[in-house]
């Protein structure tokens, strides 16, 4: 990786964080509604994995997903007016914080049923694979995705038919209040591909460099046509589970501890540790994503609505 | 009496039942260490235990199978379902296990079981988590589907649900937990399958339960400035559906107007009606109308999601139509 | 124009679909080397190959969303649920998935999907596998819900479906494989939505679908001979559900009989009774029926079954009431 | 086990094999409808699992059921009137073929949905537990079962819970036309075990003998508190998959292999060999069985069928 990539990959982490500090800003203020997922805290696992990816291989992932979009280039603008409900938002504001997507980024969204887009992404791959597409399909999900009907399902059919699937867990320790070993029979989630003999690895995920170098393995070994992947990443969400959440299900000190690996301060440690940039230079980066996001605020505030013709519009094709 | 929220009352009514039947316990996602997704259970976890406030895996079908295995076995478990539009996932177990199970072994199993959930739109939560899918539940012999509209009839039908040898669907809906209402001290079950005259009036029948309520008693109120007096009926209990009090009031007012949250088309509304028609030909002075949501998925945008939802000005219109 | 039954038609649809279009594709339990379990598929999967008849998993959910995944990368799949009894395991991804998505992301996704499955009960299956659920699919926007009657509207339905953009439950019936009827050589599309008289007659109006016509016609025959000329229109697709050849015959009948095999309550004859009066209230002379299963599960003992069932002796005694 | 109980086994496994041969030709004329499941070549399974269970162990299982009901001491009346519809029968005539039940011999059916009964049984262990009950559910399904989300979450949460549930599964090779290895992306099922840490086992299930032993000691762990228990049972059948399967999936040498160690076969030449019984006394049961099986046609032939009554009966407790 050039130090043009690098910084291009701390660019991101950083604009996710300031988009997801403003959206709790503004969430608190009203202007953003519904259920609201904050990426902070787990920015170097969309970050790494993304950026060894191909722009032929797809993404979908779940809810937590405004990270996920900036990472496969959507503009901040149309995450933030998507946010706010604007007509210029990414999914047009009919589809909110937990339904981003745009195909032409192959960006598969943003789907908050826990699990169900499993099976969609072992869809996809089936797909690729029918059309001899040699597209790799990348899916993120939460460990507690991993307890539901859909997980095995999709896992299943995906080794069954060898599709080309990378199954990426962000083990972020909960799934909402429940902590993994309390809602999982393993803790290792990565275990779970061995019911479907299924290759697998276990990365620590707070630093983006080590989540870069598991996807290229990964993705380069499912893209070689050996068939499915579980690539479990270790992780931590440093807020509320959405906005709102009481947070009776862990202590301060846990939260602080992860704090202390947080993976913009351990990816800016190491630019500079390995002169890839100096502080400077990350700083003007801060600066610059700081001033994005403003924009997109601004943008977003400006943009319309959708129209009322807009309600009744795309429930079909025909 | 006292004058408590929904929220209250069906925290109220949980707490009552377990302290009252040991047989009764709680499993859910987020019932206990967190105290509920709408804060329902909050303090439970910390009073009954974790074996009888049991959080769960994500896995509502799995969820759904154990507590109506539980219930098999004679325990009494209230299965909570995070919102109902997760329901889909456990269906199977919903209408193909629990509704058929009695039946099909000719009486010799019993599900005391409660599934309860949490319906409805309006929050901006998008297309999958805004449904208010009720009726398509009430389309199964062998389910019970209740649905509340006040904090007393939530306690009340809870507290005889619970008690119930039935399987039953228990309906409330998300925008409802801070309703307040009177409830009346010391145990007082409701039965589940009885219709209430939620609002006297001569002018015209509204039918309606749940959300439908609050949008209709707004609605009667502005109505009755224009010195309109509707008569709203609350079904409380969508299967088994108690018609009698609807046909009185029906052959009363002549005119009729069905309000639910849901899509309008296979909807709750078109029972009613067709029932009304059915019972009350010689009644009926103009045609009954239907007020219920648009057929949309519902969008996140706010205004958008609160156009395709129906609300208290659809209820004084359509009135206005069949006067 | 050859004669041919039910399942011939189904089977040509899929096989001319499949030659003309590499996109198209099936998949689902024992389609492939068991040749279908109702023998649809009987003799693809050596035409064809495993990749393009694809057998899978017992896994609902998984197949149906591998469906909408392969549609989203512009595919066209066919994937079958074996009945429609088990389209309750794969629910979530039939009425929030594929109904949604189009919708959620204002358009950005298209779902090329058909979903075959088989619905209806008379074969003894008992209470969990011989359901006529139709109504509850039919209540969700973003999703087409079709329902044959004739070999010729199978086809022609079928060949629309696979052509369609849009997400689409085809519904067959178990017990109507065998029936047999007059199929147009060469390509013959018929549009999805659009209602049809099956058979015209000026003194009733039954409105009915898949099953229904079946005893309708019967109950049709046997009412000609007392003079009574019983209009039919087969709806053929439940959602977007088109009404108007049913007000058209109701304005020139004044009377309706709804026939349905699903239970009544929440079912498809209550929206299409609502629907008439809503449109032709000046036109009504009698209060519409609706003919449907009762509302139990459905036994195992066939005298039982057959008896839960609507017959065309129930058809008959509605129409002679309403007239 | 004493020779009494060796002849009960003995008898339970040729009363199966008679009232299934029997079925087949009842469905053949007619007599009997809907879906019928034969057991035959899978007797051993569930007449060794059985006998290994204390009355107050509870058993459910898929629609394959007949052999498992007369296992459970549903007398063979019962059975073959409930095949004919009767009021008589087990489930009154409601059931029929796949749901057979009677809570008070622990039998907790006869279920048709694949995979559904088991989170049924994790609840049924749940409940159990929660009651402090010592018993153990015994939960059978089939190796195809074993690809839908609900086994998945169902071990999951019996062994999250520590659950008294021993998980049985019955490979006999095939779900429907499909060979396990087409549906599965492990071949083993009791390999299935390890996504969850459970402890497992897999036996071989045309020998009656290993069935009990290995269904011993596995009831007893699952008993002694250690949490679930996968059991996997080796067994064919030698049928079609239901009346009306043309098997084109399957050689019939594959199938003529099979019954080469036809179970009733192997357990009768232990028997002899070992001098736990005659061959006479053997023949004795096998008349004696048919006798059975006769009367329990005559019984159901002359049994009423469910009336109007039952009909709309059941359908509420209240
Ligand atoms: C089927 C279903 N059940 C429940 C929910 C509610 N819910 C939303 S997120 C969530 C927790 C998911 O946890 P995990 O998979 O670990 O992802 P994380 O939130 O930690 O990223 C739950 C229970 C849902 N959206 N869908
Ligand atoms: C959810 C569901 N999908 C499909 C079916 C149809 N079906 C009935 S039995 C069966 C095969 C099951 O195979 P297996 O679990 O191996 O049991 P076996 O028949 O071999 O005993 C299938 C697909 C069903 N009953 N339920
Ligand atoms: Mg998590
Ligand atoms: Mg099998």
């Amino acid at each position: 990786m050039n130090k043009k990539e690098h910084l291009e990959l701390y660019h991101q982490m950083v604009l996710i964080r300031r988009v997801e500090e403003r959206g709790a800003e503004l969430y608190q203020q009203g202007k953003i509604g519904g259920f609201m997922h904050l990426y902070i805290g787990q920015e170097a696992v969309s970050t790494g994995l993304i950026a060894a990816r191909q722009s032929n291989d797809r993404v979908i992932t779940a809810y937590r997903d405004h990270g996920v979009a900036i990472n496969c280039g959507i503009p901040v603008n149309e995450v933030v007016a998507e946010l706010m409900g604007k007509a210029t938002g990414v999914s047009h504001g009919k589809g909110g914080s937990m339904h981003m997507a745009d195909p032409k980024k192959n960006f598969w969204g943003g789907h908050a049923i826990v699990g169900a887009h499993l099976p969609i992404a072992t869809g996809m791959a089936l797909g690729d694979k029918y059309g001899n597409q040699n597209n790799v399909t990348i899916c993120m999900f939460g460990d507690g995705a991993t307890n539901i009907g859909f997980f095995h399902e999709a896992l299943n059919m995906s080794k069954v038919w060898d599709l080309p699937v990378l199954w990426v867990c962000e083990n972020n320790k909960y799934g909402m209040g429940t902590a993994v070993n309390r809602a999982s029979a393993v803790s290792s989630i990565a275990m779970k591909a061995r019911g479907y003999d299924m290759p697998n690895e276990c990365v620590e995920g707070m630093d983006v460099m080590k989540v870069y170098e598991a996807a290229q393995k990964a993705i380069e070994t499912v893209r070689s046509g050996k068939g499915p992947f579980l690539l479990e990443i270790q992780t931590y969400r440093f807020r509320g589970h959405s906005m709102g959440d009481p947070e009776r299900y862990r202590k301060q000190e846990e939260v602080k501890k992860w704090e202390e690996s947080d993976p913009i301060g351990v990816y800016r440690n190491y630019l500079i540790e390995n002169k890839i940039a100096s502080a400077r230079t990350l700083d003007e980066l801060d600066e610059q994503s700081m001033d994005e996001v403003n924009k997109a605020v601004e943008f977003a505030e400006a943009s319309p609505e959708p129209t009322m013709e807009d309600l009744y519009k795309d429930v079909y094709v025909e | 009496m006292s004058r408590i929220t929904m929220r209250e009352a069906i925290s109220q009514a949980l707490w009552e039942e377990m302290e009252r039947d040991p047989a009764v316990f709680i499993m859910g996602e987020e019932v206990g260490v967190w105290g509920g997704s709408y804060a329902v259970t909050k303090g439970f976890y910390d009073h009954f235990g974790g074996d009888r406030v049991r959080d769960t895996p994500i896995a509502e079908a799995g969820i759904v199978g154990a507590a109506i295995g539980a219930a098999l076995v004679g325990q009494r478990p209230v299965a909570e379902l995070m919102t109902i539009n997760f329901a889909f996932v456990a269906m199977d177990h919903i209408v193909n296990e629990a509704a058929k199970l009695h039946y099909m072994f000719a009486g010799q199993f019993k599900l005391p079981l409660v599934i309860r959930t949490v319906g409805g739109g309006g929050r901006q939560l998008g297309a999958t988590h805004s449904q208010t899918p009720d009726a398509i539940f009430a389309h199964f012999p062998g389910l019970k589907v209740v649905a509340p509209s006040t904090p007393e009839d939530a306690k009340g039908l809870l507290k005889s649900a619970i008690r119930s040898d039935d399987p039953i669907l228990f309906i409330e809906h998300a925008t409802m937990y801070q309703v307040r209402g009177d409830v009346a001290d010391g145990e007082n079950l409701i039965p589940i399958g009885k219709s209430k005259i939620q609002r006297p009036g001569k002018d015209v029948t509204i039918v309606t339960y749940s959300k439908g309520i609050e949008i209709s008693m707004k609605a009667a109120d502005e109505l009755a400035k224009d010195g309109v007096e509707a008569e709203i009926v609350d079904l409380r209990t969508l299967r088994p559906l108690d018609m009698e009090p609807v046909f009185e009031s029906f052959k009363k007012t002549n005119r009729a107007v069905v309000v639910e949250e849901g899509w309008k088309s296979f909807g709750v509304g078109s029972e009613i009606a067709s029932r009304i028609y059915e019972e009350c030909f010689d009644y009926v002075d103009a045609p009954i109308k239907r007020v219920a949501q648009d057929e949309v998925p519902l969008p996140y945008n706010r205004t958008l999601e609160q156009a395709a939802l129906p609300q208290a000005d659809d209820v004084i219109a359509a009135v206005k139509e069949v006067l």
